[in-house]
């Protein structure tokens, strides 16, 4: 079992003071899924843009055996998908297909090709029918798909999820869940959702503060923090 | 809202939305050349250029009166100069003016009506339009619609607690708040581009290649401009 | 203002667009240099938020109300090249799809509101931004406004519109107000912005006083020039027009279409010269 | 028991032929909560504007007794409050007190008095601390507060509740429920989320395609139509 993450002693301060990130400590092994639980403004969402280095703090990162540096930064880039909680800042391209095919151009696919491989991605999260369309005639739950779609098509080896299921109504989410199961990327998935986690992670880190204060199976740590509510 | 009816037109399959943009936008340049030329007292002149756009609408399977009722957005600013033109007595010359903004606005929807935004940014594209402006050109449209309807959504949430909202500060928090948002969403935006490999560069997409119809399609446009131009 | 179509004279509009298609190549090459590539989706939202701005009401008085029109904003806080750009972006949609303003006009268009409007911000904001940053701003903001509707306004007149004296200061009356108002709003939605993050709002660099006096001035004369000139009722204005209406509409046509053909060379000269400096 | 909503026959098509709500009837009593159920698009948010007249489609709407029309649409307003799903396009005013103060003053109340009302309002709903604070540096929790304290000040009779749980973490999901619980205001509560409607709502209403295909029990609407997800 190889480590895809390990990070040691990661801090970050925002530019206006905040202390975001304090000293955080974290691995993920290939295939494996975790949960990142933790309150409203506890740094979850922080944490995540460090995965590919879209925030640089202090501490160690290790992706896939590579410490993030300038110079591996867009081999991470490449095997780190993130999928961000706002499906609208993620999709900025004019039509389906072309928002799809530019994380492949820019890993210097050919045009073809990465239409190409656009289209097989496309397919697989169940959005064939909307190559043509332009983003913003979609529904929320049409949008989230092509926002994976468009980070699937980069091949990544970790799949970062930040908020996957706001705003999707059940049926939808089902279908969600159902299609983030098969994939066989290890997964890093903030939520507020017990439930979703339950279904798509084993373990679970619990932040506090910029720290983590928890770590373990993921229904022990839902009920040690009191993680559900009813 | 306008734009998604547009939107809509544009995503059509009749023969004309198959042409090359830039044959398209080519011929929309003609016809407005040849018609803003065109003597104010030549009025079959404007009948045969009415007549032409709704024989290019019908084969664009555009609604006539859509479009029609789209285009007189530009009628109460003219109707004010062509008024005064009027009242200065050159009365062919006022209606000249309306006419000419009138089948100006209805030429342009016919282009963008059958022409997607992606169609027509290529084509200044390929005619070297700065790649700059083509991608501000994109990202303004791709993110109208979303920023127009949070400021729907704010004018609502204060409507809904000041019936008789008033207040030039109120106005400016409004944008104010706005503003940031949109400023959230654009680093947003540029942290997702980052995520999925930018470097600083937008890979162009191969431009389709100019087709034989496609020179035909502007050969006749051209030839129907030019001879309603030239015989009445 | 936006100038429809059928509205100017051939000369007026093919000169305006040979004029502003450079100019706008120019900005486009400043605005790409002198920012970095996050700017990219930054100047598109914010074209679309000025869009979207428009759409809030500022109350002005009973029963009557303003809205913002941005260019000065723009300019504060992106900065002259990128702010022209911008609404460069924004004419190009409000003439193909919004139908405000004209195609064969864009040259005109751009020119009195992304051009002149923004260097008039710009040059305002500079002259008094050691007196007080609103007092700065509010000119910017004024100022912007008053130039582009009378650019519009000469522009008008050189084409032939007639307008009698009334009308004429009537007009004028208009725009001052609509320039106070532009002024005012823009200090308010500087200011609300100021408090959520002073960061937005970059500082203008301290620069030398009597280039930009001189520049204003310049403006200044071009803008009461080109008023001036075309509202003296023998002047250029009966010029132009007689000298384009004995002219046959052949030559008129051909005047046009050689018009744009100058406008692509023009384009594709810099284009060429420039790829060949990059490679050099 | 009086009715607070009566609507019959809505019908609402957006400018771009959308047809969004098609045939809607409805009711609500006095002190009663319901909850709206419904796939992505279904009309539930396009349902909820007309309820205090921010769009005006077809068919008559009564609240509290009153038909909404151009004359009563202000008293209307007073008394119908809703909360945005996003509490950022909810809070525009430079410090939670004034923005909270907005509405009251909006009523005819002297300034005074509306700061006073707003005061006991954020007290209320546990926001004491933060009179001065400027809302847009508040958590999403807090921010949440402060709109529907925004709300609160104007004393509607009716609430109406768009997702109010979105982004809010476990926790903070439970103090906002049992803020909720703690008003007498009946209540519409827009959401898909199956706990938070059963522990606010006894009456569920389940939209399709503009239409309302289901009504009754809450967990007999969620058990019918599958909606709720593990
Ligand atoms: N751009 C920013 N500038 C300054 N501070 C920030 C910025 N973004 C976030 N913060 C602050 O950093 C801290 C961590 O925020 P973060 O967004 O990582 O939280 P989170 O765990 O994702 O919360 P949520 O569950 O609400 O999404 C918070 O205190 C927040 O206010
Ligand atoms: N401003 C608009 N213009 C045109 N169509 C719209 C507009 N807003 C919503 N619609 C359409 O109206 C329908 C109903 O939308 P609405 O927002 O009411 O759905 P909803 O039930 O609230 O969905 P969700 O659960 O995703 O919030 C959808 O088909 C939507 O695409
Ligand atoms: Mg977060
Ligand atoms: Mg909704």
């Amino acid at each position: 079992m190889s480590r895809v993450i390990q990070i040691a002693g990661l801090r970050y301060r925002y530019p206006d003071g905040t202390q975001a990130l304090d000293g955080i400590d974290f691995h993920l092994n290939s295939g494996e899924s975790v949960a990142l639980f933790g309150a409203n403004g506890s740094g979850k969402t922080t944490f995540v843009l460090h995965l590919n280095g879209l925030l640089r703090g202090e501490g160690s990162i290790e992706i896939c055996g590579m410490r993030l540096a300038d110079g591996t930064l867009e081999q991470i880039r490449s095997k780190v998908g993130v999928v961000f909680q706002d499906s609208d800042e993620q999709l900025f391209m004019p039509t389906v297909l072309e928002d799809v095919a530019f994380g492949p151009l820019n890993l210097g696919l050919s045009p073809d090709d990465a239409l190409t491989r656009a289209r097989t991605v496309l397919k697989r999260v169940g959005m064939a029918h909307a190559f043509e369309r332009a983003p913003y005639h979609l529904s929320a739950g049409e949008k989230k798909r092509v926002a994976i779609a468009g980070v699937l098509a980069m091949d990544p080896e970790i799949l970062v999820l930040d908020e996957p299921t706001t705003f999707l109504d059940p049926p939808t989410r089902r279908d969600l869940l159902s299609l983030l199961r098969s994939l066989p990327q290890a997964k890093v998935v903030v939520t507020h959702d017990a439930n979703l986690a339950r279904a798509l992670t084993s373990r679970a880190v619990f932040f506090d503060q910029g720290r983590i204060t928890g770590q373990g199976d993921v229904i022990e740590i839902i009920q040690r923090f009191h993680w559900e509510y009813s | 809202m306008h734009h998604l009816v547009i939107d809509r037109w544009s995503r059509g399959s009749s023969s004309l939305h198959q042409r090359d943009p830039r044959a398209k936008l080519a011929a929309l340049l003609v016809f407005l050349v040849v018609l803003s030329t065109t003597r104010p007292g030549a009025q079959w002149a404007f009948v045969a250029y009415a007549v032409l756009l709704i024989l290019t609408a019908n084969l664009a399977r555009l609604p006539i009166l859509g479009l029609a009722s789209r285009a007189a957005l530009v009628l109460p600013f003219s109707a004010t100069f062509a008024l005064l033109t009027w009242w200065s007595g050159d009365s062919l010359r006022a209606l000249a003016l309306a006419e000419k903004s009138f089948l100006s606005g209805t030429a342009a929807l016919l282009l963008v009506g059958t022409t997607p935004l992606t169609g027509w940014t290529a084509a200044l594209e390929s005619w070297r339009v700065p790649r700059m402006l083509i991608l501000v050109i994109q990202f303004v449209y791709r993110y109208l619609f979303v920023i127009a309807e949070q400021v729907q959504r704010m004018r609502w949430a204060a409507l809904c607690r000041g019936p008789k909202q008033r207040g030039f500060r109120l106005a400016a928090g409004l944008v104010g708040v706005l503003f940031a948002r949109s400023w959230q969403r654009a680093d947003g935006i540029y942290h997702a581009m980052l995520a999925r490999g930018f470097r600083g560069r937008f890979v162009p997409a191969p431009p389709a290649p100019f087709r034989s119809s496609d020179a035909l399609f502007l050969s006749t446009c051209l030839a129907g401009c030019l001879a309603i131009r030239m015989l009445l | 203002m936006h100038i429809p179509d059928g509205f100017l004279s051939t000369p007026v509009w093919a000169t305006l667009d040979v004029v502003s298609a450079p100019a706008v190549a120019w900005v486009a090459r400043r605005a790409q240099r002198d920012t970095q590539d996050n700017r990219i989706p930054l100047l598109g939202v914010m074209g679309a938020f000025v869009f979207a701005a428009q759409m809030v009401n500022f109350p002005v008085g009973p029963g009557t109300s303003g809205h913002l029109v941005g260019g000065a904003l723009l300019t504060v806080v992106l900065g002259p090249a990128a702010a022209s750009l911008v609404l460069t972006a924004i004419l190009v949609l409000q003439a193909l799809i919004f139908q405000d303003g004209g195609v064969l006009a864009l040259g005109a268009n751009v020119f009195n509101m992304a051009l002149a409007g923004v260097a008039a911000a710009y040059l305002a904001n500079r002259l008094w931004a050691h007196a007080s940053r609103s007092v700065a701003i509010f000119a910017a903001g004024a100022l912007s406004v008053m130039t582009s509707a009378c650019l519009a306004l000469g522009q008008l007149l050189i084409s032939g519109v007639p307008m009698t004296g009334g009308v004429l200061w009537a007009s004028l009356g208009l725009f001052l107000i609509s320039a106070i108002m532009e002024g005012a709003i823009t200090v308010a939605a500087v200011r609300a912005i100021e408090r959520l993050n002073p960061a937005w709002i970059t500082p203008q660099p301290a620069t030398s006083r009597a280039v930009a006096a001189i520049a204003m001035a310049a403006l200044v004369l071009v803008v009461v020039g080109t008023l001036i000139a075309s509202a003296a009722p023998d002047g250029i204005q009966r010029l132009t027009m007689q000298g384009v209406d004995s002219v046959g509409w052949r030559a008129r046509t051909m005047a046009g279409l050689v018009g744009i053909a100058m406008i692509f060379a023009l384009c594709y000269l810099g284009g060429k010269l420039k790829s060949r400096r990059r490679s050099a």
